[in-house]
């Protein structure tokens, strides 16, 4: 019976090893279909490889953008930030982590055991599962479903989950009022998020998020959405800033108000994931709207100008991907420590009134607004096909 | 007429039995001793509505170091050494109120160069100290970055001052009779070139808070203070201004060679926070007059009027001395009965006063607006518990 | 302590090589520890000034060494600077705080009153003689309040005793810590021979010479306080 | 109003209130601890007092004597002039009317003198330790206050 398992997988793994993996000219998309036809066995392949490539992204980013935020941050404040540890102090998230890891967990005495420890892991699931479908490159991607944006919309609501928890099973006052915070910050401008993101969904007619890209060949959806997409795009950094918790809306974490926030009774590796969640959606959310707005990884093209798309092409095609999308995301995550490092923070009423007063009757507005321009066709740089 | 001893418990057990509301449940939340922006160990008792803040009970005494009974065992030299720890951050103007009392105790007269002197680092530390505030204003209200442009800019000052006074924050610079030393030979041009410095820099201030939409937000119209209640709850200082009471020592009852300067004292309007935040920067600015003013006449002579004795005997009686320092009337009064310690030393502390104005100012409002009202109000901890 | 330093050591030692191994980690770990110290952010009085936000500010800059992450929770911190003094009232709120710090914690000693209630020991009715009293303390910065080089002087030796002290076949148990403040091949003995030295060289005072030296002289150079001898102790087991 | 008058208009406010010259440079009177209250309500009131404020609250004791001084420092911004109204109570039993509901920041400052000297307030509406625990023994600003955590410095 062993055996006969046995042989079976490693029929399958020969067979989708040299089918799957091998094939270059696929993309990761197509490679996961075919995994999924192909039988059971190769299909949790593909998906642990496809975790554990995520996961490790997770991570790295996570000690990447906290590196980078420090340095930022210390450069804005007239200072220089790490520097001590590794040189100009780049291995310092690497010591921040490993120190994490082998401190002390504390659970609170009269806490929700299984809630406690459930609600980090929640909170990273809903990060690793959103970055799973971010496309940096063509064809590298975890997943592409043809609902790529409804999937967007629900996972990205599922991280207030985690922190909802944390703050409920914390039994702690000042957790539970972050908790609180959280969970009606973010549920609130999860609205105007997915109704930005909606603009883009019309104006390129698709929902998979690989075919958003493709759509930008003639030029990014920012400069052709007659000003639409650029009030689409302020309302999603703003929103976005809100979903990150990040100042000025990091009233959940609130450090002069609330102690710690949610997470303040958390320790060691169950606070790292806290944290690594926290700074791995910096670059999700960053990636996203690089996605949706400027066409992922698309080089700078203008529709028709045929000699300037050409100059912008003259990175080999392998680099190029790279750099367009590594540029314009960190443009973004710089754009948002910056708000990071300069705002003060907002309060709570101040904060639903922004979102239900402003916020959500604008995003509505450039919603018809956006629907009357697909519906004339009035793009600016229109496609030549 | 009754007599009831409570303690903390009674109280808290008392105020929270009268709510049996069905929809709300009201709880208290502790507030420090150890939390951020308590700006020590100030521990506030919250009666809470969800966020609103329904009762606010301040407890004290985290940091009740006895001053005053250290102070009657010790000369009236040694005194003044302790002043420096209750409100660092206005050290000088601390070690100022006690020489001046002793001073006029013991009828020590002191010549106008100390005055002058004294006069100036005083404004030079009221600057430094609206600098730290301004920066922890910042830091409550969400935004790191000013705080290290208020710490940048406290450090300049702080080594033109450390050049002559040999310490960076309990100065311990003034003495009965004199000063600990005389003003360095650079004092007078690094002053100038701090002046300099530091001007463009308040616009800098204006330009990162006071001009952001969100702080007025947050400041305006939240904590105001009535003068009515300002003067019963014993306000002073930038907070008692900020309601709009122009009251000022230096003005009023004018000491020191504060009646040689000509500054205008900012008072606010309708008493909220942002009267309070702008009160203050504008004193920056004042101080500096002051300073620029006095700077360049430093009258010569002795930096000490006499040979420093630490017996000095004050005669018999009871003397009250107060001068302004940052945060408000600092009052010394002393008890002597011919020896060469105080038989009494109290300290009336202008954070110890300015306190009890958090309740009135933020009742029924948001956590978020305690913070910021707090911030205001500008206290440090060690001066109210002494 | 986490499972993997509870477990790990047990069963690492007993596979060949696994001694090497197990010293291998102690240095990742450490190393790790002292590189990322987190401080609470927790003052009492004037040193919280000092200690937290000149440290802090651009001059001095905390964040060279890691350390400028302040935890206001004290789950997540490392490092407890006790910054100003201690009073009766505060010493069992300061406990708790140890306590609910997580394991490895450590601790600084900064100022004269945190040291041994500095200038407000006698006939005062509620300070606290030292915060030793109270809670085990790894390094001690004196100072009134005790200058930002002073604390990163601390800061480092505490960094030293962190990567020579510990090992996590013995979590939480804290080596002897070692002289930091002298420099290597240098020995106490030496300095107190040269002192003695010195003092027999500069045995007759001039008078004249040391009135003039309180006066300002015309060609100044700014000196710095050199008084930056962090003192050590041994803190103990923090289980 | 110089010192002299106004202390003499003070005293001539009521037959409880007498001139007090132990202070160099401000007037000063002393009062009957029962008048305390209303005096000090008056001297709030009139406009040729208007005593707005108070700074201070200050208690003395004076072991020898077997009394305790309550000095209230009370500042007119109207007038710009300082007057500091003294009472005598016995060290044994000392109580005297509060004062909180004339300047309600004495509500305070009377807890301090309460937690410091055991001065007991009538009526007052919250009266407790301010600066020490709820449960700790004895005044501590009592000149025979003892204690064994204290420690004397060595001459």
């Amino acid at each position: 019976m062993a055996d006969a398992l046995l042989n079976q997988l490693s029929l399958t793994l020969s067979v989708h090893t040299s089918d799957v993996f091998v094939a270059p000219a696929m993309s990761l998309a197509d490679r996961a279909s075919r995994a999924l036809e192909s039988g059971v066995w190769g299909a949790v392949l593909y998906i642990v490889i496809g975790l554990v490539a995520v996961l490790t992204a997770v991570s790295v980013l996570g000690l990447v953008m906290s590196y980078i935020e420090r340095k930022v941050a210390g450069h804005f404040q007239c200072r220089l930030g790490p520097m001590r540890v590794g040189p100009h102090g780049v291995l310092q998230s690497l010591a921040d982590g490993i120190k994490l890891l082998f401190k002390e967990g504390i659970e609170p005495g009269h806490g929700d055991k299984v809630i406690f420890i459930g609600a980090p892991i929640f909170s990273i699931t809903a990060t690793i599962l959103l970055l799973a479908i971010v496309p940096l490159a063509p064809g590298i991607q975890v997943v592409d479903m043809n609902v790529g944006v409804v999937y967007i919309a629900a996972v990205s609501g599922l991280g207030v989950m985690g922190i909802l928890m944390g703050g409920w099973s914390s039994n702690n006052k000042w957790s539970l009022l972050g908790a609180m915070r959280a969970g009606a910050q973010m549920i609130s401008y999860e609205v105007s998020l997915t109704i930005a993101l909606l603009v883009v969904v019309l104006f390129s007619g698709t929902l998979k998020v690989s075919e958003i890209i493709e759509s930008q060949q003639q030029g990014w959806w920012i400069w052709r959405g007659h000003g639409v997409a650029i009030v689409a795009f302020c309302l999603y950094v703003i929103a976005s800033t809100a979903e990150l918790n990040r100042t000025p809306f990091d009233l959940p974490e609130g450090e002069s108000e609330l102690t710690g926030g949610y997470h303040t009774e958390y320790s060691g590796l169950r606070f790292s994931f806290f944290f690594l969640a926290e700074f791995a959606n910096l670059f999700v959310f960053s990636a996203l709207a690089v996605t949706f707005f400027f066409g992922g990884w698309l080089p700078f093209h203008v529709g028709n100008y045929e000699g300037f798309n050409s100059v912008m092409d003259l990175l080999p095609p392998v680099i190029s991907p790279m750099f367009w999308f590594g540029s314009k995301c960190a443009t973004l995550i710089f754009i948002l420590m910056w708000f990071r490092w300069t705002f003060p923070r907002l309060r709570m009423d101040q904060l639903m009134r922004l979102e239900w007063k402003v916020l959500l009757p604008i995003g509505f507005a450039n919603l018809i607004l956006a629907a009357t321009v697909v519906l004339t066709g009035l793009y600016f740089f229109p496609s030549a096909t | 007429m009754t007599v009831e001893v409570s303690s903390l418990k009674e109280l808290v057990e008392q105020a929270s039995g009268d709510d049996r509301s069905p929809d709300t449940q009201e709880y208290f939340v502790n507030m420090g001793p150890q939390h951020p922006s308590t700006h020590g160990v100030l521990r506030l008792v919250l009666k809470l509505d969800g966020e609103r803040v329904l009762r606010c009970i301040p407890v004290l005494g985290y940091i009740h170091r006895s001053i005053e009974k250290i102070s009657e065992h010790m000369n009236y030299m040694n005194c003044v050494h302790l002043t420096d720890r209750m409100d660092y951050l206005s050290s000088i103007m601390n070690n100022w109120a006690v020489s001046k009392a002793v001073e006029e105790a013991a009828g020590i007269e002191v010549n106008s160069r100390i005055q002058t002197i004294r006069t100036i680092f005083a404004e030079l530390e009221r600057i430094q100290s609206h600098q730290l505030w301004w920066g922890v204003l910042g830091m409550d209200l969400g935004a790191f970055t000013p705080f290290l442009y208020g710490i940048r800019d406290r450090e300049v000052l702080n080594d033109v001052m450390e050049e002559t006074v040999g310490a960076r924050l309990t100065m311990n610079y003034v003495l009965p009779g004199g000063l600990m030393a005389d003003i360095h030979p650079n004092f007078v041009h690094r002053v100038k070139e701090f002046i300099k410095y530091f001007r463009p820099k308040l616009d800098e201030y204006d330009d990162l808070l006071t001009n952001n939409v969100i702080i007025q937000e947050r400041l305006r119209n939240v904590g105001i203070l009535s003068p009515q209640t300002a003067v019963q709850y014993g306000a002073t200082g930038p907070v008692l201004r900020g309601s709009g009471v122009a009251f000022d020592l230096r003005k009023d009852h004018p000491y020191g060679v504060y009646d040689q300067a000509d500054f205008e004292v900012p008072v606010g309007t309708i008493g909220d926070s942002w009267d309070r935040y702008w009160v203050r920067v504008e004193e920056m600015r004042q101080s500096m007059n002051i300073v620029e003013q006095l700077l360049d006449n430093i009258p010569p002579g002795d930096f000490l009027v006499k040979k420093l004795n630490s017996k000095i005997k004050i005669p018999e009686g009871r003397y009250y001395s107060q001068l302004e320092t940052a945060r408000g009337i600092l009052g010394v009064f002393i008890v002597s009965d011919k020896k060469d310690e105080p038989y009494r030393m109290h300290y009336r502390s202008p954070n110890f006063n300015n306190l009890w104005c958090l309740e009135p100012m933020i009742k029924g409002d948001y956590i978020a607006s305690l913070i910021g009202a707090m911030s205001s109000l500008d206290l440090v901890i060690p001066d109210i518990d002494r | 302590m986490g499972i993997v330093t509870d477990k790990l050591p047990g069963a690492l030692e007993k596979v060949p090589g696994g001694n090497v191994l197990v010293t291998r980690f102690d240095e990742i770990i450490n190393w790790a520890r002292a590189s990322s110290l987190w401080p609470l952010t927790f003052g009492t009085s004037c040193c919280a000034i000092e200690m937290l936000m000149a440290t802090g500010g651009p001059r001095h800059d905390l964040a060279r060494f890691g350390a400028e992450v302040a935890r206001p929770s004290p789950r997540q911190a490392d490092l407890l600077i006790l910054a100003g003094t201690i009073v009766k009232r505060m010493a069992p709120r300061l406990r708790t705080l140890y306590e609910q710090m997580a394991e490895p914690r450590y601790v600084i000693a900064t100022g004269a009153c945190t040291i041994s209630g500095g200038p407000f020991i006698y006939h005062s009715y509620t300070t606290v003689r030292g915060a030793d009293e109270i809670i085990p303390v790894d390094v001690y910065v004196p100072g009134c309040p005790p200058r930002p080089e002073q604390l990163f002087h601390g800061l480092l030796t505490l960094q030293k005793m962190i990567k020579e002290g510990e090992t996590i076949r013995e979590p939480g148990v804290r080596r002897k810590p070692v002289i930091s403040a002298l420099p290597e091949g240098i020995t106490l003995e030496d300095i107190q021979g040269e002192m003695k030295e010195l003092l027999v060289k500069e045995n007759v005072v001039d008078v004249q010479h040391a009135v003039d030296k309180l006066k300002w002289p015309s060609g100044l150079n700014e000196s710095s306080s050199g008084d930056s001898g962090a003192n050590e102790r041994g803190a103990g087991d923090g289980a | 109003m110089e010192r002299e008058a106004l202390q003499a208009a003070v005293c001539e406010l009521d037959s409880t209130v007498s001139p007090l010259d132990a202070n160099a440079d401000r007037a000063a009177v002393i009062v009957e601890a029962s008048a305390l209250p209303a005096i000090v309500r008056r001297l709030r009131d009139q406009p040729q007092f208007a005593f707005a404020q108070l700074l201070d609250h200050v208690a003395v004791d004076w072991i020898d004597r077997g009394q305790f001084e309550l000095i209230y420092q009370l500042y007119s911004f109207k007038h710009k002039h300082f007057l500091s109204v003294s009472v005598f109570v016995p060290r044994e039993d000392p109580r005297v009317p509060t004062l909180c509901r004339v300047h309600p920041v004495a509500e305070w400052q009377e807890r301090e003198v309460y937690d410091l000297f055991g001065v007991l307030y009538d009526d007052h509406p919250d009266l407790r330790r301010l600066f020490l625990e709820d449960d700790w023994v004895g005044f501590p600003l009592r000149k025979d206050y003892q204690d064994d955590f204290m420690l004397d410095r060595p001459r």
